[in-house]
C-alpha cells in the first residue's frame, strides 16, 4: 500500500535508510537514530505521508545484537490510510547509555509511550518534558522487560509479613474449608468433612 | 572439490561420499530413520528417498503406477520417477538431487512416515522418547495427516527385558536395525538380530544370550523411536524439561564428549549423552561412563569434615589454614589428584610452589580397571596426561604411602578422593586436609576434609590420553557445602594471607594457559 | 512521585493558602482501583494535576515472553477484561496474520459476533458505571443486568463467564452451541429494550446532561495527536474505526454506521456508546443470519490447530500432533507483524516479534485504554474538581489494559 | 423476642415458655455482626467486574447483610481485596487495612488475590496474606458470584464461631467425580457437533 511511502524517505533521506522491507503487509523502514527526530517531522509533515497519529511506540531488545534495542514506532495517517513501521536501532551491550531523541513535541502520545519505553526497557528519550517511571514505582531498580531481567525478581516496596507459611496458601485442613452443613450455631471448627482435598 | 546440487544448493563431497553424509556435512538434512554416520547403510526406512535428475540426454528411469483418479473414480495409469535412497547413491560431480522439491519424493516421504506409524501404539504419554523421537518430528515436517487405517493395530510384545540395562519395546519399533548393526559393527558383538518380516518383524537377542557387551546404552541411543529404552533413565524424567551440558565424561583416560542433561528446577543429573567428536569418540560412549553420572549423587561428601565430624565450612576452613600456616616446607606436601581437573590441580600446584614453600608434590587416582580397543582405557582417570604434564616430576601414590609410613610427612593438602592402592598409611599423617568430592580413603584419614564440587558440578579443563585439552561446561549447582577445589584452594590461600594472583576462574585459566599449552598443544 | 500521603509539617497543620494539593486515588471509588490523581487546586478548578497510572501493571509482555503462543490467550483475556473475546479474536488475527492463514467463514461470523457481544458488554458496562457515577444508580443496574444477559450467552459459547480463553490461532476452542442463533437473537433484543429505558431515563435529567454536556471537552486535534482511537476519538468527530477503515474479518459484507460526535465532550462519548451498542447488535444480527449452522470452524492445517480429544486419546497421529503442539507450542515464521483491530476502547494493536520458535520474542500489545488515559490530564487540567468524575468515567479507563 | 405478656412468676424465675429467647452474649454477638458486614471494597482488576454482578440484583449479595459499601475504611469491617495486587498498590492497601477498625476480616476475592495467580513475576504480589492477614480466600478466575457468597457465608460462619483461621471456598462437589461433566472418561458424545 504505501511501498511508495519508502521510496519518499528513501530519496528524502538516501543516507538515513539502514534498510527497509514489507513483510506481511507492513511496510517497516529501518533509521539512523541520529536522524530518527528529523524523519519523524517529516513524516508528520509531509503532505505525501501526512502520518497525524503515532499509534504506538515501544522497543525490542536483542542482548546479542550491538546496537541492541530497536525502537519501534507505528505511525498511521488518518487522511491517507496508510500506516508505517518506523524503527531504529540504539544502544550498546551493557545498555547503560541508550539515548534517542524524544518525539514527544511532534505527538503527545509519545509522552507517555516513550514513558513507558524508558520504565521498561531503560531507552533514555533525549527531550522528552519529564522522563519518569509510568508504570513501575520509583523505587523500581533496573527494567523488566529487558532480556537479562529475571521475570520473577521482585521488588517489594512493603516488608512481607513475618508468619510461618506465608509464602504459601494457609493450610487448609479439612475443617477449615466451607463447611456446607451451615452449622451456624456449632462453637468451634465444624467437624463435617464432606469438603475436597 | 567436486560438488552436486540439492535443491539448488551446491553441495561438496569428498570421493566415496554417499549424497545424505555429503549433504549432512555442510548441514542440510535429509530425513532418514536408519542410517546412522558411524554405522554402515542399510537403506530400509526409505525415508531418505530422493529424486535424481537423469544426466543430460539420458531418459529419466520411470515406473507405471496406478494413481487413483477422484474425477474419474478409477485407477489410471501414471508414470513416476523411480526414487533412490539419498543414503545409499554414490554422490557424482554434476549430479542433480530434488529432495523438497521434489513432489515425488515428499508424497514418498509422507506415505513412509504414514506406513511407519500404521501399528504404532498411542504411547507418548508414557513413552520416554517423546520429545526428542524422529516419529514425532518427521510426522510434522513430512506427513501431517490423519490416521486413515481402520483396522485394529498389529500388537507385538511390550517392555521385552534385553539386558542388565536395555528394555526392548517391539510396538514402537521401526526396524531400521541401527541397534543391530551397532552390536554387529561397534561394539563388535552381535548380539541382536531381527525375525519374522513385514509388520510383525522385531529386534531380538540370540537365545541364550543377553544384551550384555559394554555398549549396551549406544543401541538405545543409535534408537531413533522409543523402541530400546534405557532402565537407567526409564521413566525418570520428560525430555523436554532437561537441559543440557556440554561436558566430558571422566569416566577413564578416553574423555568422551558428552551432554550432561540435567533438570535446572531440581538440579539433578538425569544421563549423559555422547556428543560427537571424530577425533575422540566419534559417536560413541561405554555403559561405564554413560551410567557415571550416578556417582555424583552417590558417597559424596557434602559438608566440611573436623576430627569425622561435620563441621561449618568456615570453622574448617580456618582450621586447615592454621595447620598449613606454620607448617615446615620439608614435612609438607601436596597430593594432586588425575580426577580432577587442570584448574584445580594447577590451583593446588601453585599453593605448593608459592604458597607452602615445598617442593613434596604427589599425585594420585583412581585404580586401573578394564580397557578394550574401542573406546575405554584402562586408566580410570581423566586427567593423568594433564597432570604428568602439570607437574612432570610428581612423585606417584606409591611413593606418597611411602613417605607417610616413614613418618617423613606432617602436613599434607591431598586432592581426590580414591586412591589407585592401599592407602591405610595415610592414617600416620599428623595433619591430612582431604579436598574431596567422594568418600574413600583420604576423606577417611584426613583430619579436615573440605567438599570439593564434582565434576557436574564446576568449570574443568581435561588432557585425556591423547593429550588432547577439552573443556567441561559446569551442568548443576554444587550439593551441599561442596565448591570447586579451585575456589577452596582460593579460600584457603586469602586465609593464609598468601593469596593468588587469580581470582575468577578466567584469571585461573589465563595463568594457566602456559602449563596447559604445553601440557596439550593444539586444541581441536 | 510524592509519598502516599506527606509528612505536613506542624507549621501547615491548617489547611495551607492555595494552590491545595489534593490526590485522589488509587483506592478511590472513582479512580477504579488503579488510577491516582494529584492535582494542584485553586479553589474548585483544578491548576495541574498529575495522572498516575501503573497500579494494575502485572508484568503482562513479560509473562507472554515465558510461554507459548497459544498460552497468550488467558493474559490478552485479562487485559481488557471487560471485553475480552475482542481481545481473544484480536490476537488471533495476528498470529493468523503472521502464519498467512485465514480461517474458515462460518468463524469469522463467529468470531464477529461474539466480539460485537463482548463489544456491548464494554460499553453498557462503562456507560452504567459512569452513571452510578453521577449517581444514577438505577441504569447501572439495568445495563449490568444487560451485560449478565451477554454473560450467560458467551458462558453458553464458551464456558466461563468472564474470562473465556475462547479465540485459537486458526479458529476457535469450539463451534458455536446450537442454540447460539436464538440466545444471540433474544440477547439483543432485550439489551435494545434495556438502552430504551435507559435512554428514557437519563437523556431527560437535568442533573445528568449538566454534569456531562461541555465538560471534558477535547478537540479533534488534540485527540489525534494523543493517540486516541475508538468511542473517545469519534466522539471528538472524527470517523476513525478500524472496522470501517481497514475492514478484517467481515466487517466489509455488514452494514452498519459509525456513530461520531460534534463536541467532543462526556455527554457525546456517552451518546456514542450508546449508538454503538445499537450498531453492533445490528451486527450481530447480520453475523448470526450470515453464520452458516453446519461446516468447519477452524483451519485444517494440523500444525496449527490441536486434533479433537477423540483422535488425540485413539490414534498415534493424533497423539503427535496434540504432543507437538502442546510441548513445543506452534511455531510461528521468524519475523515481525503488527495487526490492529476494534477493541473495546479503540484500535487494539498487537506488535508480535517472533524468532521462530514455539514462544514468543516479544509480544507487545498497543492498549487504547494507556492513549486514552494519556490525554485525562489535558482534559481535567483547567476544570473544575467535580468534573473529573464523569470526564474520567467517559474515558472508559481498564486498569488491565491501562497497565498490562 | 416476643412480646412479654402476662406470664406466671415461675416463667420469670426459671425463663422458660414462650418469649424469650436464651442465649450467650458472644452468640448475639456475631449474630449482630455477622449480618451487618460494612464492607470497603479494594477493587483493582479483573474480579471488579464479577463484583459489580455480585452487587447487581441477580446475585444480591446484600441479602447476607453486606450490602452497605463504605468507601472510608474507618466505617467498614470486611475489606474485600477485589483482583490484583501489584506492588506499587502493596503499601496503600497495607494501609488500608491498618486503618479499618476491629473487628476487621479480609476476603481475597479470586486467585490473584489469594495466591498471585499466574501473574508469577517482577510486578505482582503473590497473594494479600503476604502483606495483611487474611481470612477468606475465594478462588477462581474470576470467582463465579456462587462462590463468591459462598465464601461471604462461610465468613459468617466463621464469625459466629469467633474462628481466625484462614478458610478456603472449595467446590461442593468434585468435579471429577462428577461423570455428569464426562471429565474423567473420554468425552466422545459432545454435546457440540464435531468440527
Amino acid at each position: 500500500m504505501s511501498k511508495a511511502l519508502i521510496d519518499i524517505i528513501k530519496q528524502k533521506f538516501p543516507a538515513d535508510v539502514l534498510e527497509s522491507h514489507s513483510q506481511r503487509g507492513d511496510d517497516t523502514v529501518v533509521v539512523y537514530a541520529a536522524r530518527w527526530k528529523d524523519i519523524a517531522r517529516f513524516l508528520k509533515d509531509d503532505p505525501r505521508a501526512d502520518m497525524s497519529m503515532l499509534i504506538d511506540l515501544t522497543a525490542v531488545d536483542y542482548p546479542e545484537r550491538t546496537p541492541r534495542f530497536e525502537v519501534v514506532a507505528h505511525l498511521y495517517s488518518l487522511s491517507k490510510g496508510h500506516r508505517l513501521r518506523l524503527k531504529a536501532r540504539v544502544g550498546d551491550q551493557a545498555g547503560t547509555s541508550v539515548e534517542i531523541d524524544s518525539v514527544a513535541d511532534l505527538w503527545a502520545s509519545a509522552n507517555w509511550a516513550e514513558r513507558e519505553c524508558w520504565d521498561m526497557f531503560g531507552v533514555r528519550f533525549k527531550g522528552h518534558p519529564d522522563l519518569r517511571r509510568i508504570l513501575l514505582y520509583p523505587e523500581f531498580e533496573g527494567h523488566p522487560l529487558r532480556k537479562d531481567y529475571p521475570a520473577d525478581r521482585i521488588q517489594p516496596l512493603v516488608p512481607y509479613r513475618e508468619v510461618p507459611n506465608v509464602d504459601k496458601v494457609a493450610p487448609f485442613r479439612a475443617d477449615e474449608g466451607m463447611s456446607f452443613g451451615r452449622q451456624t450455631f456449632a462453637s468451634g471448627p465444624s467437624t463435617d468433612d464432606d469438603d475436597v482435598n | 572439490m567436486p560438488s552436486f546440487k540439492l535443491d539448488d544448493i551446491d553441495i561438496p563431497f569428498e570421493p566415496g561420499d554417499t549424497v545424505i553424509r555429503a549433504a549432512q556435512r555442510v548441514g542440510v538434512d535429509i530425513p532418514h530413520y536408519c542410517w546412522h554416520p558411524g554405522l554402515s547403510v542399510a537403506a530400509n526406512c526409505r525415508m531418505c528417498l530422493v529424486e535424481i535428475e537423469p544426466p543430460p540426454g539420458r531418459p529419466a528411469m520411470m515406473l507405471d503406477v496406478l494413481a487413483w483418479d477422484a474425477e474419474k473414480h478409477e485407477y489410471v495409469p501414471q508414470k513416476k520417477p523411480k526414487l533412490q535412497p539419498a543414503c545409499q547413491f554414490a554422490a557424482a560431480d554434476g549430479l542433480v538431487v530434488k529432495s523438497q522439491s521434489s513432489q515425488h519424493a515428499t508424497r514418498a516421504r509422507s506415505a513412509v512416515q504414514e506406513l511407519l506409524l500404521l501399528n504404532h501404539p498411542v504411547d507418548c504419554p508414557i513413552c520416554d522418547q517423546a520429545g526428542e523421537c524422529r516419529l514425532q518430528d518427521y510426522w510434522l515436517e513430512h506427513q501431517h495427516t490423519k490416521k486413515r487405517m481402520k483396522d485394529e493395530p498389529v500388537h507385538k510384545p511390550k517392555g521385552v527385558v534385553f539386558g542388565p540395562t536395555i528394555v526392548y519395546d517391539a510396538e514402537r519399533c521401526i526396524v531400521c536395525t541401527r541397534c543391530v548393526r551397532f552390536c554387529d559393527e561397534v561394539a563388535k558383538d552381535p548380539v541382536l538380530s531381527v525375525r519374522e518380516r513385514g509388520n510383525l518383524n522385531e529386534i531380538v537377542v540370540s537365545p541364550g544370550r543377553k544384551l550384555d557387551h559394554p555398549y549396551t546404552l549406544m543401541t538405545e541411543y543409535v534408537c531413533p523411536v522409543g523402541a530400546l529404552t534405557a532402565v537407567d533413565f526409564r521413566f525418570k524424567a520428560r525430555v523436554w524439561f532437561l537441559r543440557s551440558a556440554r561436558t566430558v565424561c571422566v569416566g577413564c583416560a578416553t574423555g568422551c564428549n558428552s551432554f550432561t542433561d540435567f533438570d535446572p528446577r531440581t538440579q539433578e543429573v538425569y544421563r549423559y549423552r555422547p556428543r560427537e567428536n571424530k577425533a575422540v569418540n566419534q559417536y560413541w560412549m561405554c555403559d561405564e561412563g554413560m551410567l557415571d553420572h550416578r556417582r555424583i549423587g552417590q558417597g559424596r561428601v557434602l559438608h566440611a569434615l573436623v576430627g569425622g565430624k561435620p563441621s561449618q565450612r568456615d570453622a574448617a576452613l580456618a582450621r586447615a589454614a592454621d595447620l598449613f600456616v606454620s607448617a615446615p616446607p620439608e614435612t609438607t606436601a601436596v597430593v594432586l589428584s588425575a580426577e580432577h581437573s587442570l584448574e584445580d590441580n594447577f590451583a593446588l600446584l601453585e599453593l605448593a610452589r608459592d604458597g607452602l614453600k615445598t617442593q613434596n608434590v604427589y599425585f594420585t587416582g583412581r585404580a586401573p580397571g578394564q580397557g578394550d580397543n574401542v573406546l575405554r582405557d584402562a586408566d580410570k582417570n581423566p586427567n593423568t596426561n594433564g597432570v604428568k604434564k602439570l607437574a612432570p616430576n610428581a612423585k606417584p601414590f606409591a611413593e606418597l604411602v611411602k613417605a607417610a609410613d616413614e613418618g617423613k610427612l606432617t602436613h599434607v593438602l591431598a586432592l581426590g578422593s580414591q586412591a589407585p592402592a592401599d592407602a591405610t598409611a595415610l592414617g600416620k599423617i599428623k595433619h591430612l586436609v582431604a579436598l574431596a568430592t567422594h568418600e574413600g580413603p583420604f576423606q577417611a584419614h584426613a583430619a579436615i576434609v573440605l567438599p570439593a564440587a564434582s565434576w557436574a558440578e564446576a568449570e574443568g579443563t581435561f588432557v585425556n590420553r591423547q593429550g588432547t585439552t577439552q573443556e567441561s561446561e559446569r551442568a548443576v549447582t554444587p550439593r551441599g557445602d561442596s565448591r570447586p577445589a579451585f575456589r577452596w584452594v582460593h579460600e584457603l590461600r586469602l586465609a593464609l594471607d598468601r593469596p593468588p594472583a587469580w581470582k575468577k576462574l578466567g584469571e585461573l585459566r589465563a595463568a594457566m594457559q602456559p602449563a596447559s599449552a604445553a601440557a596439550t598443544g593444539a586444541r581441536p | 512521585m510524592e509519598p502516599i500521603d506527606q509528612e505536613l509539617d506542624p507549621a501547615e497543620i491548617e489547611l495551607p493558602a492555595e494552590p491545595m494539593l489534593l490526590n485522589v486515588g488509587p483506592a478511590h471509588p472513582a479512580m477504579h482501583g488503579t488510577v491516582r490523581i494529584v492535582m494542584e487546586l485553586s479553589g474548585e478548578s483544578i491548576e495541574r494535576c498529575d495522572v498516575q497510572v501503573g497500579y494494575l501493571h502485572r508484568g503482562f509482555e513479560k509473562m507472554c515472553e515465558r510461554g507459548t503462543w497459544t498460552q497468550v490467550f488467558p493474559y490478552v483475556d485479562r487485559c481488557n477484561y471487560v471485553s475480552p473475546m475482542l481481545n481473544n479474536v484480536g490476537f488471533a488475527l495476528a498470529c493468523e496474520k503472521m502464519l498467512g492463514i485465514t480461517v474458515p467463514e462460518r468463524c469469522q461470523w463467529y468470531r464477529m459476533a461474539l466480539g460485537e457481544l463482548a463489544r456491548m458488554s464494554d460499553h453498557l458496562t462503562c456507560d452504567g458505571a459512569m452513571a452510578m457515577e453521577l449517581g444514577a444508580f438505577t441504569p447501572f443496574l439495568w445495563m449490568i443486568k444487560g451485560r449478565e444477559m451477554i454473560w450467560d450467552l458467551m458462558e453458553e459459547e464458551t464456558g466461563a463467564r468472564l474470562t473465556h480463553s475462547f479465540g485459537r490461532v486458526g479458529g476457535m476452542a469450539h463451534p458455536p452451541t446450537a442454540g447460539f442463533k436464538e440466545n444471540a437473537k433474544a440477547v439483543t433484543t432485550h439489551i435494545l429494550g434495556i438502552i430504551e429505558e435507559v435512554e428514557r431515563l437519563l437523556l431527560g435529567n437535568r442533573i445528568f446532561l449538566d454534569r456531562l454536556e461541555g465538560v471534558g471537552v477535547v478537540s479533534a486535534e488534540d485527540a489525534i495527536s494523543l493517540g486516541w482511537t475508538g468511542p473517545c476519538l469519534r466522539a471528538c468527530g472524527v470517523a476513525y474505526d478500524v472496522r470501517k477503515s481497514h475492514p478484517y474479518l467481515r466487517y466489509d459484507e455488514v452494514e452498519f454506521e459509525v456513530p461520531v460526535g460534534q463536541a467532543g465532550d462526556s455527554f457525546d462519548r456517552f451518546m456514542v456508546r450508546i449508538a454503538e451498542l445499537k450498531q453492533s447488535a445490528s451486527i450481530v444480527r447480520q453475523c448470526i443470519e450470515r453464520m452458516a449452522d453446519t461446516g468447519p470452524v477452524n483451519v485444517t492445517d494440523p500444525r496449527v490447530i490441536l486434533p479433537p480429544k477423540e483422535e488425540v486419546y485413539s490414534t498415534i497421529e493424533g497423539t503427535i500432533q496434540h504432543f507437538k503442539i502442546v510441548m513445543e507450542g506452534l511455531k510461528l515464521p521468524a519475523g515481525e507483524v503488527y495487526a490492529y483491530s476494534e477493541g473495546g476502547n479503540g484500535e487494539m494493536g498487537f506488535y508480535l516479534v517472533s524468532d521462530g520458535s514455539g514462544t514468543p520474542y516479544r509480544l507487545r500489545i498497543r492498549p487504547p485504554c494507556f492513549y486514552v488515559t494519556g490525554g485525562l490530564e489535558r482534559v481535567i487540567t483547567g476544570a473544575m474538581m467535580a468534573d473529573v468524575v464523569p470526564s474520567f468515567g467517559s474515558l472508559n479507563m481498564i486498569g488491565g489494559e491501562c497497565d498490562r | 423476642m416476643g412480646a412479654l405478656k402476662e406470664t406466671s412468676p415461675d416463667v420469670l424465675a426459671t425463663g422458660a415458655g414462650e418469649g424469650f429467647v436464651t442465649t450467650k452474649f458472644n452468640d448475639l454477638l456475631a449474630w449482630a455482626q455477622k449480618y451487618s458486614l460494612f464492607m470497603y471494597p479494594f477493587v483493582t482488576a479483573c474480579c471488579g467486574m464479577e463484583f459489580m454482578a455480585v452487587s447487581s440484583p441477580r446475585y444480591d449479595f446484600s441479602r447476607f447483610g453486606s450490602e452497605a459499601p463504605r468507601f472510608s475504611p474507618r466505617q467498614s469491617d470486611l475489606l474485600w481485596v477485589v483482583g490484583t495486587i501489584v506492588q506499587r498498590q502493596a503499601p496503600i492497601l497495607r494501609r488500608i487495612y491498618e486503618q479499618l477498625a476491629e473487628p476487621k476480616w479480609v476476603l481475597a476475592f479470586g486467585t490473584c488475590a489469594s495466591c498471585g495467580g499466574f501473574y508469577d513475576n517482577y510486578a505482582c504480589v503473590a497473594g494479600v496474606d503476604k502483606i495483611i492477614p487474611c481470612d477468606i480466600y475465594v478462588p477462581g478466575c474470576p470467582p463465579r458470584p456462587e462462590a463468591v457468597l459462598d465464601g461471604l457465608m462461610l465468613l459468617q460462619d466463621k464469625i459466629q464461631r469467633g474462628d481466625r483461621r484462614p478458610a478456603i471456598v472449595k467446590p461442593r462437589a468434585d468435579p471429577a467425580q462428577d461423570q455428569s461433566l464426562g471429565l474423567v472418561q473420554l468425552r466422545r458424545s459432545s454435546t457440540r457437533p464435531a468440527v
